[in-house]
């Protein structure tokens, strides 16, 4: 059971919810306390778009506990548009080929299923391709 | 003002899966080696490197466990864990114990059982080491980490992929005269070419197989060796240790292994030597591209070049056995086996038979220093010793 | 040979429930408490004191976590385990760091979060500090342990059930004036008589409370201080760790807490000093029983009669605040709370206080000398250090 | 899953194999490779005889996963015949009070339940009250 610990993350999790350093303008996500570019505190919130795109990528088919359902499943480095990047699963790929370079947007989907008694299911971010628009 | 530190034993089980021994009975068989290739000194402090024990046996408080089980109840005992670097870190802690004066004979003793577990529950233990919160809630796994840093590596600097298998072909060619190694059998190019995917673009050669293993170092001061110490005298010229982000993705270039690189420079400076005056480097491979990645970082190749000093041409590859800078002398992580947290104490013993000239089949001519360098995840945290052979 | 290592900094958290805080952000308040506590002193090294995270957080590693995130990426930095003394090994690390001159300026930081999970979970993790072949697979627990051990001595030495009343009563009554303690509330002996029992003969107030927190220590040479540093200093004047057998069932004479005995004889051969020029002793009275016998293996009373020391009578207590030994000075683990992994560090900082003269309403007169020491399980590990103010 | 484990432990398990010393005859269990009393490597299999009493004991109310079925229960420290103490739960005790002294012997009971996938189920050694003979 770690009820708490998925609670204090949800703004994270569900929103890209990270920092802007109010010293020298890094983005920061994941949020932290003490901003790696000038050293100085750094909580002011800020809203990540959720665009990106694909840095790196690999395949997992043998999955740690928890993550058996999904398998295989796709992994990323995701370069988001306001310069950090951040881990995450790709989801809804279809059947185009993912690329270095793919442009990609977040969308919160169920990550883990917990082994616990309550098998709670923790939900997060993942990234899916961003659709061509429809030209009429 | 520190003690000059020598390396009085050295202790290695094979690396395997041992099904039928305990984590303290491993300990144990390295722990008695060591002891009694030193002569029999007794060490009056046991610094343990594990990373899973906790997780996988139920079973934390490790120093007390393999004091007792050895009969040195009453001594000195902790567990140092930094990862996969914690073999490396328990070797440090044990220098400084001695450096610092306070222990006159230190043990660095490596241990790690994988097999008590099977399936997805290991690779969850495995996942600990990288960050819970950010990384491993996604899925992610130390080989999909790696397998990200190489796709990135091969289209950053435009390498072929069939590049990587000189170091694979190396390790498992060295492995072949290791009679601790887990694989004793060298492959071809054309069997790395076709091995089975593990996590895209890596495949079964390029990850290590994780098995069971315990190695066991014993430290002391040169005065305090018994008399006749049979063995050419090996020192630590330097110990150091340096952290990154713990996340791959917080790094400005996660193509740079900066603490693999601060820790080598720190430790040359302490002994006074460049990268250039060593004679064997024993890298942490448990991937290629960390082969790759960490000779970049030490400075002995260009940033994106790593992967050529593995390659055969006129001359017989930088890093084989009889090139300039030998790795992976008796097998590497890929085919001596990764042991967790005690991989970085299965180098030191390495190096050292090297530097007394007991390697065996694998002994290389004329070395007198070895760099060894233990890293957790990618390079999350490095730790570098120079270990140097005294004349005389 | 070794350096003088004197105590630049100190900062801790509340022990208490943290739900809101993760194990990164616990750690990173109490280490910036103590870098501003020093004037601002940088760590070069990071030992972490830490028992629980990986099994209960899913996090190992915490060296490259917690110096990444305090933005001190690239020190050197790994976690010390030694069961519930892991925190005092962890100082003990930090301490060698800076004897042997490798470090000059180290942390110790202690950091446990039970809050992640709830229930038999927890009791799990803590099962695998003892002895998981022989006695968590009975089902044991360190409470357990300690009702078998608080049973035999009541039976071996003929004790009234009642007279152990005395250790949570000084502990409650001191632990009022600690702004960073679990419980700021005095008990009586009618409510230790009529408490309800956790494992008999342990009641409630027998066994203290496991909770989240986080402790730092730095260490640095007296002469890299910084210019107009403001507090008394205090040195550490001893460093000592011993280990018995793990399971509590394999020693010849289980009441005999042989560890802490050896580590207080180390630490006073050490320094020069008898148990009886201490001024106060932070004991790890996780258990009113574990402070009888540890008070009992230090030698300030014979077998049996350690329980004595925390009678009124005509005088008060011996180790009440006005005692001639005051021992849990700022509420120890039982009102104080014990976090674990940190405690060791926790009593580093309260002692620190004490000597300093910055213990607030608790602050006793003329103290110079401090012995603080931390347990594992029924000292199967067993960590001491003295702590000397230094004048002028 | 840790069959191996259960397996490798057997002996002790199912029916109390520990040591004898060659060297000074001290009688080991848990059995172990160098003899505490004398330090000399000690790997002479003995059968305990699986009689003793209780050394001290008490009653175990919250429990570590995977012993909660069984709970409340009682945990003890039992002295052997033979020298040694081991920790052992107590069974079988129906009314009778245990108390310090009370004499056991040992007997085969499920220790715990394991929360894997298999649900592997661990038996092992328990002691329980020597019953008084009946004088006819
Ligand atoms: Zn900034
Ligand atoms: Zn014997």
């Amino acid at each position: 059971m770690e009820i708490s610990r998925h609670w204090r993350l949800r703004k994270q999790r569900y929103a890209l919810v990270g920092e802007v350093c109010p010293h020298c303008e890094a983005k920061l996500f994941p949020p932290r306390d003490i901003c790696p570019e000038c050293g100085q505190e750094a909580r002011t919130t800020y809203n990540f778009s959720g665009r990106g795109e694909v840095y790196s990528y690999t395949t997992v088919y043998e999955p740690p506990a928890g993550y058996e359902e999904n398998a295989p499943y796709t992994v990323a480095l995701i370069k988001l548009e306001e310069g950090p990047i951040v881990t995450a699963q790709l989801t809804d790929l279809g059947d185009q080929p993912v690329e270095i370079g793919t442009p990609v947007e977040m969308v919160t989907r169920r990550l883990r299923q917990d082994g616990d008694e309550r098998g709670m299911i923790v939900y997060g971010y993942k990234f899916r391709p961003v659709l061509a628009r429809v030209s009429a | 003002m520190m003690s000059e530190v020598v390396i009085a034993g050295v202790g290695q089980t094979p690396v395997e899966e041992h099904w039928d021994k305990s984590l303290r009975e491993l300990g144990l068989m390295a722990l008695k080696a060591a002891v009694m290739d030193s002569g029999g000194l007794r060490p009056q402090a046991l610094f343990v490197g594990n990373m899973f024990a906790p997780q996988l046996s139920r079973q934390a408080h490790l120093g007390a466990l393999i004091a007792d089980f050895a009969g040195l109840t009453g001594i000195e005992a902790a567990t140092i864990e930094a990862g996969g670097a914690s073999g490396g870190a328990a070797l440090r802690a044990a220098y400084l114990a001695v450096a610092s004066g306070a222990v006159d004979v230190a043990m660095a003793l490596g241990v790690e059982k994988f097999s008590d577990v099977i399936g997805a529950k290991v690779d969850a233990a495995l996942a600990t080491g990288g960050d819970s919160d950010y990384e491993a809630v996604q899925g992610l796994t130390p080989t999909a980490q790696a397998a990200l840093l190489m796709r990135r590596y091969l289209y950053e600097y435009e390498v072929p992929r069939q590049a990587f298998a000189g170091f694979p072909l190396i390790a498992h060619a060295n492995g072949v005269n290791n009679p601790n190694a887990m694989f004793r059998k060298a492959i071809s190019e054309e069997v790395y070419r076709q091995a089975g995917v593990v996590s895209d673009p890596l495949n079964l050669f390029d990850v290590a197989p994780l098995a069971d293993g315990a190695a066991a170092v014993l430290l002391t001061r040169a005065d305090l060796l018994p008399p006749g110490f049979p063995h050419r005298l090996v020192r630590i010229a330097a110990s150091s240790m340096a952290t990154d982000t713990l996340a791959l993705h917080d790094r400005p270039d996660p193509l740079d292994f900066r603490a693999a690189r601060l820790s080598v420079e720190r430790a040359c400076e302490k002994a006074r030597i460049t990268p250039a005056q060593v004679d064997l480097f024993e890298l942490h491979d448990a991937y290629s591209i960390y082969a790759a990645l960490s000779l970049e970082a030490a400075g002995y190749a260009e940033r994106g070049q790593g992967w050529k000093l593995a390659q055969n041409g006129a001359e017989p590859a930088v890093v084989s056995l009889r090139g300039r800078l030998p790795i992976s002398v008796l097998g590497g992580f890929k085919a001596r086996g990764n042991p967790g947290g005690a991989a970085g104490i299965y180098q030191a013993v390495e190096a050292t038979l090297q530097l007394r000239g007991e390697a065996g089949e694998n002994q290389l001519p004329n070395v007198r220093r070895a760099m060894i360098q233990n890293l957790a995840g990618p390079a999350s945290s490095a730790v570098t010793h120079l270990l140097e052979a005294l004349d005389g």
